[in-house]
């Protein structure tokens, strides 16, 4: 049992990174990205693959997961740029489905839908750390290095320009603002945090494979920091951990046959979006009555 | 910004000769005019004449067909918005366009600031700063609003952020569109002073305005504009006592 | 919550009794949802059987049991049911199925000393994932190996096109074939991979007949392979058709389109007199009224053989760990399984002789057999 | 011989496609509703085509009962997501995630009512025949072409030559225009919800009995419908129909350079191309905002 709640722990910490650097750009960017799962993959295929040719050590392959995803992130800030509203979520979809088929044929990189095998685990110093009672401490302080970052951000100039720029294109032009750059520089900045929690995963759960993320995952992603709140500091994290619990939640109610679970659970999630944007559009968390 | 100073009265952008057309209709159209340091030109017309056109062309907004916009000699026409802007020319929208999800103060705040990061600020800069805010929300009236959401806002107020925004700045030229449509005849009172005033401070505004009483008591110049082409611009008395100006700009009355 | 409670129970039972009886619980990873989720209840169906036997015949002190996990026969859903099977039921041995999903599994077991047991995945990749993963099923360069040559030879069909899933089992089938086909003298005219969610094939079926194939070698899973073979026909390929053990589905055998095909699979016979053997087929007649397969056997067996190795381990007074299995293992060497005595080779693999069989309504016949050493 | 092939393949595809897409582009360019749950309408319809076939009742209630499902569903949906949401300020992205939510639903829905495997519907339309040396085509493929026509051609004179359709068209530019056709805006929303809806029905029926269902198949129908609505240009639908041709023919003909597993890359690197270089699409009048 107690295993399975650090388990779970490390799982939340690490969607937990995933859904607050989302939030950045879905809450305080209005960048709708239903392609956040490609960063998260970036980030889990670089560090396994420096973890496996290069060097273990966590200090080298984080910041290298952090690069690559920052570097292809240019391409999801091209879109960003020329349009907006349905415009970008189709081009973020576009590119969601196009990086499944890179992961699923750049085999010597991803091993396609097998996946990497053996990914050594979080080394800190020469320290291995895979136990997920170990873990779960690696875990939740980079969700809370990953909080701080954003929160700082966003409460400086930085993230007020991104609110300006969200709420009027044109007027943060007019008051001098670079709204190409910022926008740019905060999708970069998403997909790096992004590269984090892909990192922790693949020394976390030692394979990865292309299902972690795809579609389906991005969606995923999405719910959490809807359902939680956009554009609020404890929304993606309730959202997170909610969703991540949902499912074992479910699978104690033991009448249940063990094959409907994962379809109740989606079910359960998919209407949980539909109401609150009904009855609740700013999600759990947020007081606001819309985005 | 900018800092060159220039004197009292002289021409400060300079508009040359400036065309725009929306496929095939002309919405600018060879329009010269000077906007000159320290006065406050009125642009007027009926609807669809071009001024607001003009605004976007002349912040970068638009792009033009041709002509030149020179701000202090230097050719900034086809500079984008932003660069025109750090420049040290600003603007309101008609449909005012503030940050709605933020609060008043951030509003301003964000105004004044544009780097990617955050400014290095010395301590004093940095109060200096807060009294500006702290002084634009007490001349616009929005100083127990300073946490309210934009979007909160009663209409009044929502213009006066508005103002409030370029107030903070140091922008040397306003450009004001339709700033005080629709305000009750307290707010007129309290926004005329604060043009009066900001014109004594030295800034230059240029103003898009249809309420005559607001064209009479603030211009110094005023500019017609009708379908695209500048057919005045001159003292407000010389306009204002054109009859053939008169016919085109209260034409179905007249 | 009701693990606890039941380590509780277990707790209080072995006070109550003085540790005299062990229960056991095994993890299975199937697909029970999915697109494959007929595969696992074929292969619960063999490894329900062997518990119940297990436990009638008493062979260990307390009673064997399955904990059950999802794998959707996706390897992302079984490691999320595999690191619950190693941390939080603590499985000693587990049983699993499909190529993908055993390799993802395999670093987790051999990490955590938990012995893997695959009974369906043919992957030839299988053979090499370290001690504790063991395979009680001849792996499918096996299968490739007896289709072609009688292919080739005996139907002279020398040209052969090859449908694969583009994953871990689809490669591993590309390369048998490439290596195979030459040297018996035919040639890979082409080679077509889909994606796992591909429903679509008409395309294929284009590029196949211009290929001027002679034998369709289909390597797929599921209702996948159903629909390729249907639009295959549906689109004008006439060719043979051939594939491997995985076709030997009912879904896929009742399919008017499989009329004439050749697939393949090991050979197990039924009607021998080994008792375990009769033992079996009566016992999987009785409980499911119908006839076993080549899987059902592999399940049995490969949870057979966890009773075994328990009930010996016991005998030692050795605590069933997945340590003391594996050297247990290695220290019997041959075991009494379905289909006879039967022993490991040192990759940890079992050797059976594999059938060809031919598709005729709705059921299969065999028509050679080949053996390997 | 191999590209004719391919290309009447893609015709096929293309025709399913562009019924499809021009259902969705319809709902998105006249209510401005980003409806991503049309794949669930799809889904739905094709799921009930199946039921009432396999259960005996023949081919014509079958297709009634695909019709009612998917028009059944596209009212409930307006009415009961689409009103409550808009009645806030109802941004695009709050509909956008409501109907997201409610397409995972349906999908999980249908794989507890009808099974999470791959269904067919078997019939011997789906037997080709060669009709040209090496070139085989499906009855089905005929079929396929004559609903699109039928359908497309129905909808254009609907569009053109009715009262109601001239009022849909005005609705997209100025909802109280709609007013003075002496119609209400949410009713002519409801008929939008009905055409668009009807439109799947046909692709949901052949694609039963050529490649198969399975619950997800929604998903890559939704995909490919907004990739042709937006080649297309939002809201034009003569647009949506020819980018749903070509996305069909892109998808088979691109067999002749690059594996399958490829095909879907090459869709949406079509679909990125365009919203970067020309958002407002193939034949679309407003551009992107």
């Amino acid at each position: 049992m107690e295993a399975y709640i650090f388990n779970l722990l490390n799982l939340i910490a690490i969607y937990g990174i995933l859904a607050v650097s989302l939030n950045f750009i879905i809450g305080y960017a209005g960048i709708y990205s239903l392609a956040h799962a490609v960063f998260f993959g970036l980030g889990a295929y670089t560090s396994a693959w420096v973890g496996l040719n290069v060097t273990p050590s966590t200090f080298v392959t984080i910041p290298a997961a952090m690069l690559v995803a920052a570097i292809v992130s240019l391409v999801l800030a091209l879109p960003a740029l020329r349009v907006r509203g349905e415009y970008f979520v189709a081009a973020s979809l576009g590119l969601q489905v196009i990086a499944v088929t890179v992961f699923s044929e750049w085999k010597s990189f991803t091993g396609g839908i097998g996946g990497v095998l053996a990914i050594p685990p979080v080394n800190l110093f020469g320290a291995e750390i895979y136990q997920p009672r170990e873990f779960a401490i690696v875990s939740v302080i980079a969700l809370l290095i990953v909080i701080a970052i954003t929160l700082a951000l966003v409460r400086s100039s930085f993230g007020r320009n991104l609110r300006a720029i969200r709420d009027s294109e044109s007027a943060a032009a007019s008051f001098g603002k670079n709204v190409p750059l910022i926008k740019t520089v905060a999708v970069v900045i998403s997909a790096a945090l992004a590269a984090v929690a892909g990192a922790l995963y693949a020394s976390f759960i030692s394979f990865i494979n292309v299902e972690s993320f795809m579609l389906d995952t991005s969606v995923l992603l999405m719910a959490m920091v809807i359902i939680g709140g956009t554009g609020t500091f404890l929304g993606p994290l309730v959202g997170a951990a909610l969703l991540l619990i949902l499912p074992s939640a479910i699978s104690y109610l033991s009448f249940l046959p063990q094959t409907e679970i994962g379809a109740l659970q989606q079910i359960i999630y998919g209407l949980g979006m539909t109401l609150l944007m009904i009855f609740r559009p700013g999600g759990i968390v947020g007081r606001r009555s819309g985005t | 910004m900018t800092s060159t100073t220039i004197a009292h009265g002289e021409p400060l952008l300079q508009v040359r000769n400036l065309d725009k057309s929306f496929g095939g209709m002309k919405a600018v159209d060879d329009v010269t005019l000077d906007l000159r340091a320290g006065i406050v030109t009125t642009l007027v017309g009926p609807n669809g004449a071009g001024k607001t056109t003009l605004f976007n062309l002349i912040t970068g907004n638009l792009a033009r067909d041709s002509g030149e916009v020179e701000w202090l000699g230097q050719d900034i026409a086809g500079g984008k918005p932003h660069l025109i802007a750090r420049r040290g020319i600003m603007r309101t929208y008609q449909d005012l366009r503030l940050f709605d999800s933020m609060s008043v103060w951030d509003n301003i705040m964000s105004a004044t600031e544009y780097g990617l990061l955050p400014m290095p600020m010395s301590s004093a800069a940095r109060h200096r700063r807060k009294e500006r805010i702290e002084e634009v929300l007490e001349r616009t009236g929005l100083s127990d609003k300073r946490d309210t959401r934009a979007l909160d806002l009663a209409y009044a107020e929502r213009k006066f952020l508005s103002m409030a925004r370029i107030m903070a700045t140091e922008a040397r030229l306003w450009l004001l569109d339709e700033p005080a449509s629709g305000l009750d005849p307290n707010s007129y009172e309290r926004f005329l002073k604060i043009l009066r005033d900001d014109r004594e401070a030295g800034t230059t505004i240029c103003i898009i305005e249809h309420n005559l009483d607001i064209v009479i008591g603030i211009s110094d110049r005023i500019a017609f504009l009708d379908r695209g082409r500048l057919l005045a611009d001159a003292e407000p008395d010389t306009v204002l006592n054109d009859p053939e100006l008169a016919k085109i700009y209260f034409g179905d009355q007249s | 919550m009701l693990a606890k409670s039941k380590i509780i129970l277990t707790a209080s039972i072995l006070a109550a009794t003085t540790a005299s009886a062990e229960d056991y619980t095994v993890g299975a990873l199937f697909p029970l949802s999915g697109a494959n989720a007929i595969y696992g209840e074929i292969f619960m169906a063999g490894a329900d059987l062997a518990v119940e036997h297990i436990n009638a015949d008493g062979m260990v002190s307390g009673t064997v049991s399955i904990a059950y996990e999802d794998s959707q026969a996706l390897p992302q859903p079984a490691m999320v049911g595999m690191t619950k099977l190693v941390n939080v039921t603590g499985v000693p041995y587990t049983l699993s199925a499909f190529t993908g999903v055993s390799k993802a599994i395999s670093t987790l077991g051999q990490r955590n000393q938990v012995v893997v047991v695959n009974g369906g995945g043919v992957g030839p990749d299988l053979a090499e994932l370290g001690e504790y993963f063991w395979n009680v099923i001849p792996l499918a360069n096996l299968e490739v190996r007896a289709l072609v040559p009688y292919a080739v030879s005996e139907l002279a069909l020398p040209n052969v096109a090859l449908v694969y899933v583009d994953d871990p089992l689809g490669q591993a089938m590309e390369a048998e074939l490439e290596a195979v086909l030459p040297e018996v003298g035919g040639e890979l005219v082409g080679s077509y991979s889909v994606p796992t969610t591909a429903q679509q094939f008409s395309g294929i079926a284009a590029q196949i007949r211009s290929s001027d194939a002679d034998l369709v070698y289909i390597a797929s899973y599921g209702n996948q392979q159903v629909q390729i073979v249907k639009q295959l026909r549906d689109n004008g390929v006439d060719a043979q058709f051939a594939s491997y053990s995985g076709y030997t589905v009912n879904d896929a055998l009742e399919l008017p389109e499989s009329e004439g095909m050749l697939v393949t699979s090991q050979s197990v016979d039924f009607g021998s007199d080994n008792p375990m053997t009769q033992r079996f087929v009566e016992g999987f007649r009785e409980k499911y009224d119908q006839e076993p397969t080549a899987y059902n056997v592999n399940y049995y067996n490969a949870t057979m053989l966890f009773g075994i190795l328990a009930e010996a381990l016991e005998a030692d007074g050795t605590e069933v760990t997945g340590e003391t299995l594996l050297a247990k293992r290695r220290e019997m060497e041959s075991f009494d399984l379905v289909g006879g005595t039967v022993s490991f080779q040192d990759n940890g693999t079992l050797l059976f002789p594999i059938e060809v069989k031919r598709i005729e309504g709705g059921a299969t016949t065999t028509i050679s057999s080949v053996s390997f050493e | 011989m191999l590209a004719l092939q391919l290309a009447v393949t893609g015709l096929q595809t293309g025709a399913l496609y562009a019924l499809t897409a021009v259902g969705f582009s319809l709902i998105f360019g006249s209510t401005r509703i980003f409806h991503f749950a049309h794949g669930a309408t799809f889904a739905i319809a094709a799921y009930f085509f199946y039921f009432v076939f396999q259960a005996g009742f023949g081919t014509v209630p079958a297709i009634l009962g695909a019709s009612a499902g998917a028009i059944a569903f596209g009212l409930l949906i307006y009415w009961l997501v689409y009103v409550p949401v808009q009645r806030h300020e109802g941004s695009f992205f709050t509909v956008f995630v409501a109907s997201f939510g409610v397409g995972i639903a349906v999908q999980n829905l249908l794989g507890m009512v009808f099974g999470r495997g791959f269904v067919t519907v078997n019939t011997s339309l789906s037997r080709s025949s060669e009709i040209l040396p090496g070139l085989y085509v499906a009855p089905l493929a005929w079929v396929a072409i004559a609903c699109a026509i039928v359908f497309l051609g129905a909808l254009h004179l609907f569009l053109r030559h009715t009262h109601t359709g001239m009022a849909l068209r005005a609705l997209s530019d100025n909802p109280e225009l709609v007013r003075i056709f002496g119609l209400s805006p949410q009713r002519i929303s409801a008929i939008v919800f009905v055409i668009g809806s009807v439109l799947v029905v046909p692709a949901a029926i052949i694609t039963s009995a050529t490649t198969g269902l399975n619950p997800a198949i929604g998903h890559h129908v939704m995909l490919i419908s907004l990739a042709a609505s937006i080649v297309g240009g939002i809201g034009s639908v003569y647009g949506t129909l020819l980018a749903g041709l070509i996305l069909g023919l892109a998808e088979s003909m691109a067999l002749l350079f690059v594996a399958s597993q490829w095909t879907e890359a090459v869709t949406f690197a079509i679909l990125f191309a365009f919203i970067l270089i020309r958002p407002s699409g193939l034949l679309g009048r407003a551009t992107a905002h």
